[in-house]
């Protein structure tokens, strides 16, 4: 956090300034929320990247230049976003970085690309690596915008082909968010399953209020009713907790699949609840067999270094190594040119080959089914709980892609 | 001719207490009329059944025939009737000018206009500088209201309320609390800002009540025991025992 | 007639009081505006400038409320998103270019916003002033719960979680600015944040802005002088309802995007900090509040994560003991200086000053330990060179003793101003 | 028919905890005046107490201790803070509490972390205690229930049947009144104010392990507080009873409707496919309290079972 006050002090000296991008080192700038309730899913981000970039630099750099991440506070409003990507632009920052929030991914978005229209010459990237609206990889998609996170479809995808191996899951119950994301994620979850497995019910496809029901055992009590074999959901934060905490207190024993089951302070509220029961679909399975010892030693590195939060920002390391390798590709760090290098481009990664798909931007790789349980080697939450992969839980990138109504258009 | 202020057969209460038991009183047009009788005889209570700060249970009041009991205050404001209150009810962070100037306001048909500048109505401005000048406050015309000291207070209170230019005007002790010599400027006031219109005044003190009333009422455990002109007032019997009488002996 | 014309006319600002308390402060404003871009701020400063244009109108369009009429909002926001998200969505007209609107200039967008703010001002109004007070704060907190909610229920006119965006470069221009740059969009807001002012200022000496500071006043006396409180209330709301959603233009020509979190409570409570920070009984006061806070709320984030504390520690330090805000600091101290009493306040002053420094050392050295503490990566607190460990004796040192040494000199300086 | 007895069953429990709540700012607003926008903090404040205290002792020495240190704190705010600003008039006061309540939040955030903690319901209390239709329910809520309704009666017999309870009662209704007749009126609403806060706490303290124990759990309670005091009446904590009741029973129950407006509105021409028509009494639950809110407000000024105006 240090280094974050002295950039951010040099950044509002500098904010008068006339623009100058340094010869030597490469600025990106984290925008998303490092204060305030919702600092708790920004900073653990902001440290991967820092750390990535860390070891990025003590490698060498990009191309001979030192990676600089500068965090910049949006308190997860689309407007101040925007005030703090002008100052991003500002102190000569041409990577963009940012995840919490669709609707602040798309603020962006919006004004990445007006800004890369009206100031030729002075382009920024916008390195997405958590806002999952799929919309952003294909109708929306934009040239500047790359995703290092599978997209809600993909996920999808990861949870219906867990769910279509799965011969003993008869009976599936659908519960979301009411809005946008909820709906998308129920209509992804009934189309994929009916395409895979035409035998399978759905016996509930329920939307309730956003962040605003305390109780959940309403909820809990149709999907025992229903019989269902297991629980499809897209529900993030405090939702997403109380519904599964509902379910163990229920003493249900089937599985929650969950896209966000992995975020902060999840196990920890549900603690042995979450056993078996708690489900997600992620890019890392921390205790999966075969990793490469680096990749273990790296888990083991942030866990050391920030003891609040664990090793759960995988594609904060794989997009900043695919930034190196696509600046070096192109020998070149500016952004129009790492840009066209990242198209097709793959890294190893940790947990499986990543590659940038060149017609939308969104990359693919492999996914992974895990749960909640006793004895692994990278427990969570600071509790003896965490993630292990489930049987046939690896989906390989092949299996989670989806295709895309991308109609790149690409400057000159 | 209809009379100024008709009220007929009122009676207000407040859950089981009945505080006015029918009362009916004519007031005439130009007459200054006074109110009077021991605390708790319902005289305020009367005075805001007239101006419509509460619902009467049952009877009328009529201004100058037309039936005025029912409507809103601000409504029966437009008719013609104003009243002050009898605990002081400015409008304390505004200044004495501006006081005047909102009582002067809707007479003048401004109604809610907010398309003028207030500054430039110079008709207000110079009916509020009439009245200011009238009352004797014109020198702390630009004093914040609530650091008036308490007699000037009584006496923006009664400008105000003749501001608007209506025609019956209710007084609610317009002299309580005030030295001798201020009373006797405050009656003067009254004096010269009732003449030839239709004055309606409650007071205790005996002295003013005297002094200024063409006619008198006495009101006694809401009810109106005796209405007559000064002389027949002091002769009647039923209000020497009812009322004078105490005070005197409380004087004694 | 002619004494008494003579007489009021002292009572009455002359024609040369007016021009100097009135115009010249406007002019000022103005020319300040004009200057601005001569000293080439860059492109961050400028957005940050736009932001607070936009914040200065928004707050005096709620002291509307509560400074001039007494009423404590907590959904002013309502109004402001709506205005806003009312001009974005003729901002796609506009870029639709069809008819009529073909014809429009992006640059009239918050005339627009103030018509969807009054009207969404005379609909929620009609039944919220009824009453005032606590009510009113409640009624207003209901009905901001609701809107908010119904953001995010009706995509097709709030578009979702992700809102709706719009294009500020399409369209006519108007007075050859094209709306692109961000120094283009100053000259927008900077003419509309004058119009803002000028606006709200003017209100204040209408009738009806007289009248709303007596029916804060005293609503009942109001009623005795002919004007029903709750139409004063009503018309009240009406038109600050319309300047927060001319505010909400402004931003959605700077922002080209307006999301549903724009109706919450968050932003609402926002400006009502703001706002009474600047101080509530001035008309500049929200000015200076909106000044103040938007550059906090964008920049303070920049030096310490703990800035939702002082922010917060700021307003209850406000409430508490400036109940006239930041304008009361200055126009008092500009009473004492114009009134030449510098000479027997100074040294109180100084004392105060003094306290309230060494008050600041211990809370930041507090604060900033103890964030740094609660993260855990074992960082210190390094403020011009010292390493403030939990574990230096040093730390706990400038975390008492100034604090204690600091309210003993603003006690005794409370104590010698009360002689 | 099983959903409707389980809304039932948590309605219960949910009124009960709101009423828990809102019995204290109930007694703070109507003797004071004061609409404690920082009352859902002190919940909060309850909540994280508990669990500092539990890790270091047991759960049941957290039960008594940690809402005495709210209460402890609630008096520390009135004497040192509200007092002050009292004089300046209920909107200072109301404004003081609501930027109160934003430093409690950013303190719970230096003290406790950003997530949620990991407080547990305590093991003598953790087992399923019957199963109805096929859910096991979980024994800790019937204790909720049992702790609430001591409570109740606790403070039912404070108030009827002691000497202060008499007094505080005389001030519910004649706030001006107690002061003549020779209390200590700064006293009593120091106490008060403790007390409500105290019980603030001890809602935390009980619920912050059936619910969540984050640092968001005061700005979501805090709202829904206000709609039972106001919707209960001033004065009447009969009325605050019944409004809790009412909306835990709403809010829970109305979750479980699956009726769209279409469905009820289908005869006025309101179609299933229209954006209003899709809307579900479900998604609008979390809304009828502040729709009750505004209601009531604007038709029954006094509340449910209020002795006067707000």
């Amino acid at each position: 956090m240090k280094s974050t006050v002295k950039a951010a002090l040099a950044a509002a000296v500098s904010l008068c300034a006339v623009t100058a991008a340094q010869a030597d080192t490469v600025k990106v700038a984290f925008i998303d929320p490092l204060s305030g309730a919702m600092a708790s899913s920004g900073e653990p981000a902001y440290q991967s990247f820092v750390l990535a970039a860390e070891h990025i630099n003590a490698n060498g750099g990009v191309n001979g230049d030192e990676i600089e991440v500068v965090g910049y506070d949006n308190k997860v409003s689309p407007k101040e976003s925007l005030v703090q990507l002008q100052k991003a632009i500002d102190n000569g920052a041409r990577y963009i970085v940012q995840g919490n929030g669709s609707s602040v991914a798309a603020a962006i978005i919006d004004a990445v690309n007006k800004h890369n229209q009206r100031n030729p010459g002075e382009e920024v990237l916008f390195f997405n690596y958590a806002a999952v609206t799929p919309d952003f990889t294909n109708d929306a998609c934009s040239f500047w915008h790359f995703r290092f996170d599978a997209h809600a479809d993909m996920k999808m995808n990861g949870i219906t082909d867990w769910v279509a191996k799965r011969d003993d899951i008869k009976k599936v119950y659908l519960i979301g968010q009411d809005y946008v994301f909820g709906e998308a994620v129920a209509a992804a979850a009934e189309s994929q399953l009916s395409e895979k497995r035409p035998d399978i019910e759905i016996v509930g496809n329920e939307l309730h209020p956003l962040a605003k029901v305390k109780d959940f055992t309403p909820y809990v009590q149709k999907i025992i009713s229903s019989g269902a074999d297991a629980v499809i959901t897209g529900n993030w934060g405090q939702d997403m907790v109380l519904l599964v905490k509902a379910a163990a207190d229920a003493g249900q024993e089937i599985p929650y699949l969950t896209f966000y089951g992995g975020s902060n302070g999840a196990v920890a509220a549900l603690g042995e609840g979450a056993v078996d029961t708690l489900y997600q679909v992620s890019e890392l399975a921390a205790n999966m067999e075969d990793v490469s010892p680096e990749q273990n030693a790296l888990v083991e590195e942030y866990k050391e270094r920030f003891p609040d939060y664990d090793y759960y920002y995988h594609r904060a390391f794989v997009t900043m190594d695919m930034f190196k390798a696509a600046a070096e590709k192109a020998g070149s760090n500016d952004p129009i040119d790492v840009a066209y290098a990242l198209e097709g481009l793959s890294v190893p990664g940790g947990y499986g080959e990543a590659t940038m798909r060149a017609e939308d931007h969104q990359i693919q790789q492999p996914l992974y089914i895990t749960t909640v349980a006793h004895d692994v080697t990278y427990p969570v939450d600071n509790t003896d709980l965490g993630w292990r992969l489930v049987d046939g839980g690896v989906i390989s990138a092949e299996s989670a892609m989806e295709p895309t109504t991308c109609e790149m258009e690409r400057p000159e | 001719m209809t009379a100024a202020l008709d009220i007929t057969d009122l009676h207000k209460s407040f859950g089981p207490a009945k505080i006015i038991q029918g009362v009916n009183l004519s007031v005439a047009k130009g007459e200054r009329h006074a109110i009077i009788g021991p605390n708790g005889a319902g005289k305020s209570t009367l005075f805001n059944l007239i101006s419509g700060r509460f619902l009467p249970s049952s009877g009328e009041v009529r201004l100058n025939g037309a039936l005025i009991s029912g409507k809103k205050p601000f409504e029966i404001n437009r008719m013609g009737l104003s009243r002050s209150f009898q605990v002081s009810n400015i409008f304390t962070n505004m200044t004495v000018r501006e006081n005047v100037r909102c009582g002067v306001l809707h007479s003048m048909g401004y109604g809610y206009s907010f398309w003028r500048n207030i500054g430039n109505l110079r008709e207000v401005s110079e009916k509020t500088a009439h009245i200011l000048n009238e009352v004797g406050l014109l020198e702390k015309g630009n004093t914040p209201a609530a650091l008036l000291p308490y007699a000037d207070q009584r006496t923006l209170e009664i400008a105000i309320t003749i501001a608007g230019g209506a025609e019956v005007i209710l007084l609610d002790e317009p002299t309580a609390g005030m030295s001798h010599s201020e009373t006797d400027r405050a009656v003067a006031l009254i004096e010269k800002a009732s003449k030839g219109k239709t004055l309606v005044i409650v007071e205790h003190d005996m002295g003013v009540v005297f002094n200024l009333a063409d006619r008198i009422s006495v009101l006694v455990y809401g009810e109106i025991i005796a209405t007559g002109t000064p002389e027949q007032i002091r002769g009647d019997a039923r209000v020497r025992e009812a009322y004078l009488g105490e005070e005197a002996e409380d004087a004694a | 007639m002619t004494d008494m014309t003579a007489t009021y006319a002292g009572l009455e600002p002359t024609r040369a009081e007016k021009f100097r308390q009135r115009t010249v402060p406007l002019i000022l404003f103005a020319l300040v505006l004009l200057v601005i871009p001569l000293f080439n701020p860059s492109r961050s400063m400028i957005t940050l400038l736009n932001h607070m244009g936009i914040t200065i109108v928004f707050a005096l369009s709620y002291n509307m409320l509560l400074g001039r009429a007494g009423l404590l909002s907590f959904g002013h926001a309502v109004y402001m998103g709506l205005g806003g998200y009312f001009a974005v969505h003729v901002m796609n007209w506009v870029a639709e270019g069809t008819g009529f609107w073909g014809a429009v200039p992006i640059f009239s967008m918050p005339a627009f916003g103030f018509g969807a703010g009054a009207l969404a001002g005379a609909i929620i109004g009609w039944p919220s002033c009824r009453r005032s007070g606590t009510p009113f704060a409640m009624i207003s907190l209901g009905v901001a719960e609701l809107v908010a909610a119904a953001g995010f229920m009706f995509d097709s006119l709030f578009g979702g979680e992700m809102g709706v965006s719009a294009d500020r470069m399409a369209g006519p221009e108007f007075l050859g600015l094209s709306l692109g740059p961000v120094d283009e969009v100053y000259w927008f807001i900077a003419f509309w944040t004058f119009i803002g002012v000028l606006g709200t200022y003017a209100f204040t000496r209408t009738p009806l802005g007289k009248l709303s500071e007596a029916t804060r006043d005293n609503a009942e006396r109001v009623q005795f002088v002919g004007y029903n409180p709750q139409r004063v209330r009503y018309l009240v709301f009406i038109f600050a309802g319309a300047f927060a959603g001319m505010a909400g233009g402004m931003s959605a020509v700077q922002d080209e995007i307006f999301t549903p979190e724009s109706l919450s409570l968050v932003p609402s409570g926002a400006i009502l900090i703001a706002t009474y920070v600047g101080g509530i009984r001035y008309f500049t006061g929200p000015i200076m509040g909106a000044i103040v806070m938007t550059y906090m709320g964008s920049n303070l984030s920049d030096y310490t994560v703990g800035w939702l504390l002082y922010l917060g520690l700021m307003f209850v330090g406000v409430v508490m003991f400036l109940p006239n805000g930041i304008a009361g600091i200055v126009y008092g101290t500009a009473d004492t200086l114009r009134a030449g009493r510098l000479g027997e306040v100074w040294q109180s002053w100084l004392l105060r000053l003094a306290g309230l420094v060494l008050i600041a050392v211990s809370v930041i050295t507090i604060i900033e330990v103890a964030f740094r503490w609660s993260d855990g990566y074992g960082e210190v607190f390094e403020p011009f060179g010292l390493s403030l460990a939990t574990t230096n004796p040093l730390t706990w040192i400038l975390g008492v003793l100034p604090l204690v040494l600091g309210v003993v000199l603003v006690l005794k300086a409370a104590k010698g101003e009360s002689k | 028919m099983e959903t409707l007895v389980f809304a039932l069953l948590n309605g219960v429990i949910y009124g009960l905890l709101l009423f828990m709540l809102s019995s204290g700012l109930t007694l703070i607003f109507s003797m004071m005046g004061v609409l404690n926008f920082a009352h859902a903090s002190f919940y909060m404040l309850g909540a994280y107490l508990a669990f500092t205290i539990m890790e270091g002792t047991s759960f049941w020495i957290a039960l008594f201790l940690a809402p005495v240190l709210v209460g402890l704190v609630g008096m520390v705010v009135e004497r040192y803070g509200l007092r002050r600003v009292h004089a300046q008039g209920h909107v200072a006061e109301l404004l003081f509490t609501f930027g109160l309540a934003y430093l409690i939040d950013e303190l719970v955030k230096i003290f406790w972390g950003r997530t949620a903690v990991n407080y547990r319901v305590p093991e003598l209390l953790d087992f399923p205690l019957f199963t109805l239709y096929g859910a096991q329910y979980p024994a800790y809520r019937i204790f909720i229930l049992f702790v609430a309704a001591f409570m109740l009666v606790a403070l039912w017999y404070l108030l009827k049947k002691t000497r202060a309870g008499l007094i505080i009662q005389a001030a519910l209704t004649h706030p001006n009144m107690v002061g003549s007749l020779g209390h200590n009126v700064p006293l009593i609403f120091m106490t008060v104010f403790g007390v409500g806060c105290a019980l603030a706490g001890l809602a935390g303290v009980i619920g912050g392990n059936y619910f969540v124990t984050d640092p968001a759990m005061a700005v979501q309670m805090g709202p829904i507080v206000f709609v039972v005091v106001v919707v209960g009446g001033l004065g009447s904590l009969e009325g605050a009873f019944v409004a809790a009741m009412l909306i835990g029973l709403l809010q829970t129950s109305a979750i479980s409707i699956n009726a769209s407006l279409a469905d009820i509105f289908g005869f006025l021409g309101l179609g299933p496919h229209t954006e209003v028509g899709e809307i579900t009494i479900a998604s609008m639950a979390p809304m009828l309290p502040f729709l009750m809110l505004v209601l009531i407000l604007m038709i029954r000024p006094r509340g449910l079972m209020g002795d006067r105006e707000i």
